[in-house]
């Protein structure tokens, strides 16, 4: 059920897309379009706003790695354990860019006589680095249809992408390695037990919805082709505030851009916000500086405690006998 | 609370079977639970579980095990302070099932 | 800590420069698709004799699919030495980007570049062949 | 009267390990409280001693927990009020994925197979609370959506799974959003205290300190009782009589170090390791018995509770009129010092920044906290050459060391103790990379979770240390565990005893002391323990 209510929902999805595209072309390449990414931009800021209310009480980073020690002959990992905002800085890129926590990941294993190893475990980090990185380029590839005049950096993208110069037109590798990886995250999900048994739904969803994504990207670039100048024109509608819906675009068209409406609206309101949640970690944003440099939490308020004198009062003849200093005889 | 019935008593204990109350105790009452682990209570046993009530009185706490032997040790001969010797007198851990027989509540270790 | 707004600021403010970056990149600008000129003195000659203008194939499939044509059209002649094409009307054409293609479509800077600027495409046909000079009505 | 608890032989309880999950999904599958893996209840009395809510006697075998009418009410509220004072907790709930990077490297999980003990397993117990009552689509979706009511049942759970994690953070090294159970985990603590719902060996501990400044409940003569055994034994052992003082105004140095350093073997033998220790330098310091705990067991219940059994070092410095702290070997009095106390109750602007008086080093990156952790001062001696040391006193043991979870993720202090170790000891070993500094396993029985009625527990959670342990000593013959934290002295005992036997636990002072040349001693026959020093068996 987890598996089938996500996968009905996106192949639901295609086909309202196909069906709703030949009825209404303004609602699907038009309004959706629009709406879903007023959802997106405003749900996106609105949740992090929302972590923003809450405040850091406390400097809680996860350390790994020695500390900036009293002494100069101890040497302190600085971007493990960083102890300035430019170590800080440099932990957040490597955790943002390379997936440096998942790059630690290990494989527990237990063999018969109680023996357990630890093995170095790095199909994840590939696997979500590779899904990472081709969503991103792939995403930073449409800029083509994005802008008028395309800027020549975009093109760079577009021209290393392609640079196999395989077929016509020319294969994308991050389109062959996004629907690997996805397919891969997929699979891991289904096939490794403990992670099919934590599985929700809202985990299946982006990914079938990622990978129908691809898939349509896929067919309207190699197989079934859409007029792209139409395509642009239809975007740079959108872009401008000046919507027109040109002739002679297929429904493949509007089925991935429903598609990837609904990624957009669905974004905010999902586990997929984890993209601004890295950003806010706490245990990760912050430098281990904790008793160099004072750390102030807002709510912080007085709490009843039980005082020396009330202390004392307790055990004062007890502690006269024992001969201990007090302070009132 | 957990109860025991003793001599027509109710007396409440803890969920190990300690005594929530030192008053509550009696010597019948130490007889009958160390009889319940198969223990005659004998002059040696009297030893420690009378230290214990007394070291109890004074520092509201179990001693720890080291002054226990040491203490013994000095009541009984140099031969008996050792732990070998308490183990023997109590099976179960001096500070545990000694404890229990005196009245005492459950001993903690490190926390 | 009270300097959170500095942290989630930033996080909206990158967040609004990366994905805003479309919309105020066009901002002033007018939505024009690329318009093709097919006004070359060959195919206004072709016209005159054909009473219509047509490319080899229908003009929505060279829209679509001439990249794929020309990918065709050079493994033929390259690799097997396959000089004619017979087109969907049954009519045979000589093989040949230069002295086909582009001798009607000789406005390279009116054709081919209008949708590839357009789209940012850079087909790597020029890098062997001559860009043929510019002939205009 | 409580039933017997029989934990089962090692043998038997790796074989029962299986990482299988159940046919039936997690929410499905009713969780069983079974006997050797719970603490019993708190107690009303001692919950009552620190003003906590509804407290009451319960028995979390019982099917009544006497929860108050309004329960579901106050947890939620709470949980509202956590997520509002908390980003940690509000983002924690919100961004996990669920990529199971975290699965396998919780120490009760790989000893447990229980899915629920998982990290991630964990945490979705509590965010499908969350999501059901704080997020749109748990709302309107429910279980589709992994979001569940609040019943009984699962607040049992919560309550079940909350004390099963010990708050070691070594999922929250893997997670690539630095997501930590421990916060998790702290929070559900907080929520479910304002139930009542405590276990008795935290309560207990915590009532203790709050009235008598420690947790194990020593009054004042009763600690000096203590410390005078002690130095018996080190005047026994060194010939020297050390001569320490207390609650001693004036003093240079305030020094703190964990109840269970005073109470317990062979925490006590690290304890006469700092005595000697400071006695050899004429360091200028007093002991505390007002603040006489290092450790806070009210960091597991709630964050008031922390701040208020922490208030009485800064507050014991100051009477004292001290110029800094030191504090002794403990694991998550490091993590609630280092990352808590100057927030909770700092500035100690009536403090000066930490001076060695011996090797003149200023201890800098303590210069707000105003107190040093032990090994560095150690370190730093050493470092100096100020110590006379003759490490073949320890030759007789093969050392390996253990990381406390919170000197390691919670503060990096992982060169220093080792650097001590190596100046004192001639053999050390490493025990395997994946297992150690960042890495380490849990001892698995820290946050309270040291009773004795939940073994079972505490032994499948100690598997995985254990398990390096024993390969080191197959290896290498190691006979010695190290370690910096008085919960890991009292808890690996038991667990090398289980799973190990033959290995003796330590701390690193009791290795210095052994070690250390004092000036006037005699010549040594036995260790602090008592037995015959390597050489001096036959004697």
């Amino acid at each position: 059920m987890k598996i089938l209510i996500p996968f009905f929902a996106v192949i639901a999805l295609v086909v309202i897309a196909l069906v709703g595209a030949q009825a209404s072309h303004a609602l699907f390449g038009i309004w959706i379009p629009y709406a879903a990414v007023l959802i997106f931009v405003f749900g996106f800021i609105f949740k992090v706003l929302k972590w923003g209310r809450s405040p850091v009480p406390f400097r809680i980073p996860t350390t790994a790695g020695q500390m900036k020690s009293f002494a100069p002959w101890i040497k302190q990992n600085k971007l493990d354990n960083p102890s300035s905002s430019l170590g800080v800085l440099g932990r957040m890129l490597l955790e943002v860019l390379a997936f440096r926590s998942l790059f630690r990941n290990t494989k527990t294993q237990l063999y018969p006589g109680t023996k357990l190893t630890y093995g170095s475990e790095k199909f994840l980090w590939l696997g979500g680095l590779a899904f990472h990185w081709s969503f991103l380029i792939i995403f930073v590839r449409h800029f083509r249809f994005f802008m008028q005049d395309v800027p020549y950096p975009i093109q760079i993208v577009e021209h290393l992408d392609s640079f196999l110069q395989i077929g016509a037109p020319l294969l994308y590798i991050t389109d062959v390695v996004l629907l690997g990886a996805v397919t891969f995250l997929f699979l891991r999900r289904v096939m490794m037990p403990q992670i099919k048994y934590i599985s929700l739904p809202a985990d299946y969803f982006p990914l079938l919805l990622i990978f129908g994504i691809g898939a349509t990207g896929v067919l309207m670039r190699y197989f079934a082709k859409v007029p792209v100048v139409s395509v642009k024109e239809l975007v740079m509608g959108l872009l401008t505030f000046s919507p027109v819906i040109p002739q002679g675009i297929s429904s493949l068209f509007y089925a991935h851009l429903f598609l990837v409406s609904t990624l957009l609206a669905y974004f905010p309101l999902s586990k997929l916000m984890h993209m601004g949640g890295v950003f806010l970690s706490p245990t990760r944003n912050m430098a281990n500086n904790n008793r160099e440099v004072r750390h102030i939490n807002p709510w912080n308020y007085p709490v009843h405690v039980h005082t020396y004198e009330e202390y004392e009062d307790d055990f004062r003849e007890k502690m006269k006998k024992a001969g201990l200093p007090v302070e009132k005889e | 609370m957990a109860m025991m019935d003793f001599q027509g008593k109710q007396i409440e204990v803890d969920d190990d079977g300690y005594l929530l109350n030192l008053d509550d105790w009696t010597k019948d009452l130490a007889e009958h639970l160390a009889k319940q682990d198969g223990i005659d209570l004998s002059e040696a046993h009297w030893e420690v579980i009378n230290f214990l009530r007394e070291y109890y009185k004074q520092y509201q706490i179990a001693p720890m095990i080291k002054i226990l032997v040491k203490e013994i040790g000095k009541a009984m001969g140099p031969e008996k302070g050792n732990t070998k010797y308490l183990y023997e007198l109590y099976p179960g851990g001096p500070a545990k099932q000694a404890c229990k027989y005196a009245g005492l509540p459950k001993p903690t270790g490190c926390v | 800590m009270n300097n959170a707004w500095k942290i989630v600021i930033g996080v909206v403010i990158g967040f609004v420069a990366v994905f805003g970056f479309p919309f105020y990149y066009n901002l002033g600008k007018a939505n024009v698709a690329p318009k093709l000129k097919y006004d070359t003195p060959a195919i206004l000659e072709y016209e005159k004799e054909h009473g219509k203008k047509e490319c080899v194939e229908p003009k929505e499939f060279m829209a679509k699919e001439h990249m794929q044509l020309l990918n065709t059209w050079r493994d033929e002649v390259v690799r097997y030495g396959q000089r004619i094409y017979v087109n969907s009307r049954g009519e045979s054409f000589h093989i040949s980007l230069q002295n086909t293609c582009l001798n009607c479509h000789s406005n390279k800077k009116e054709f081919c570049d209008k949708c590839h600027n357009y789209l940012a495409v850079n087909p790597y046909c020029f890098s062997c062949h001559i860009v043929p000079k510019e002939k205009q009505s | 009267m409580a039933t017997k608890v029989t934990t089962p032989k090692p043998d038997q309880l790796v074989t029962s390990i299986d990482f299988t999950p159940p046919k039936t999904g997690w929410m499905d599958t009713p969780t069983i409280i079974k006997p050797g893996t719970f603490c019993w209840g708190a107690k009303g009395k001692n919950l009552a001693t620190v003003e906590f809510p509804n407290a009451r006697d319960w028995n979390p075998s019982d099917q009544d927990w006497k929860l108050p009418e309004n329960w579901q009410e106050i947890f939620l509220k709470g949980m509202e009020d956590l997520l509002g004072k908390y980003r940690s907790f509000k983002v924690f709930m919100d961004i996990c994925v669920r990529c199971g990077a975290c699965a396998d490297k919780c120490h009760f999980f790989i000893g447990s197979g229980d899915p629920k003990n998982m990290p991630v397993g964990r945490a979705e117990l509590l965010r499908s609370v969350y999501r059901k009552y704080f997020t749109a689509s748990g709302k309107m979706l429910g279980k589709v959506a992994g979001a569940r009511e609040l019943t009984v049942d699962v607040l049992k759970e919560l309550w079940y799974y909350a004390y099963q994690c010990t708050e070691c953070r070594r999922c929250s090294l893997y997670c690539p959003y630095g997501i930590d159970t421990a916060e998790i985990t702290i929070m559900c603590r907080e929520m479910l205290n304002l139930l009542g719902l405590n276990t008795d060996w935290i309560s207990g501990p915590v009532a203790n300190c709050y009235m008598k400044g420690n947790h194990l409940g020593l009054e004042p003569h009763a600690i000096m009782n203590s410390i005078e055994g002690m130095i018996d034994d080190i005047e026994t052992v060194t010939g020297v009589r050390v001569n320490p003082s207390f609650n001693r105004k004036g003093a240079e140095i305030l020094f703190v170090t964990p109840s269970g350093d005073l109470f317990a073997d062979p925490g006590t033998f690290t304890c006469m390791g700092y005595l000697a220790l400071f006695h050899e330098l004429g360091l200028d310091y007093t002991w505390s018995t007002y603040a006489s705990e290092g450790g806070n067991f009210g960091f597991f219940t709630s964050n008031e509770m922390a701040k208020r059994l922490n208030s009485k070092i800064y507050a014991e410095a100051k009477r004292l009129g001290v110029k800094y702290i030191i504090g002794g070997e403990c694991g998550h009095m490091w993590r609630v010092l280092h990352q808590y106390m100057d927030t909770w109750n700092g500035p100690a602007d009536f403090l000066e920044v930490p001076v060695s008086p011996i090797t003149g080093t200023r201890f800098d990156t303590a210069k707000v906290l105003k107190m040093i952790h032990i090994t560095e001062f150690t370190a730093d001696l050493i470092k100096h050459g100020k110590l006379k040391l003759d490490p073949s006193r320890n030759d007789d043991l093969v050392v390996t060391y253990h990381d406390s979870c919170n000197t390691s993720r919670g503060m990096g202090l992982l060169d220093e103790p080792r650097y001590v170790i190596k100046s004192v000891c001639n053999n050390f070993y490493e025990m395997p990379e994946n297992t150690i500094r960042e890495q380490t396993f849990c001892c698995g029985s820290g946050t309270g979770l040291n009773a004795s009625e939940n073994m079972e527990l505490r032994m499948r959670g100690g598997f995985p240390r254990a398990n390096a342990v024993k390969h080191v000593k197959e290896k290498h013959g190691v006979n010695m565990l190290a370690n910096i934290c008085a919960i890991d002295r009292a808890t690996l005992s038991a667990s090398m005893d289980y799973w190990v036997p033959g290995v003796r636990v330590t701390g690193v002072h009791e290795m210095v002391a052994n070690a250390l040349i004092m000036k006037g001693e005699k010549e040594r026959e036995t260790n602090l323990r008592g037995e015959p020093l390597p050489g001096k068996e036959g004697n």
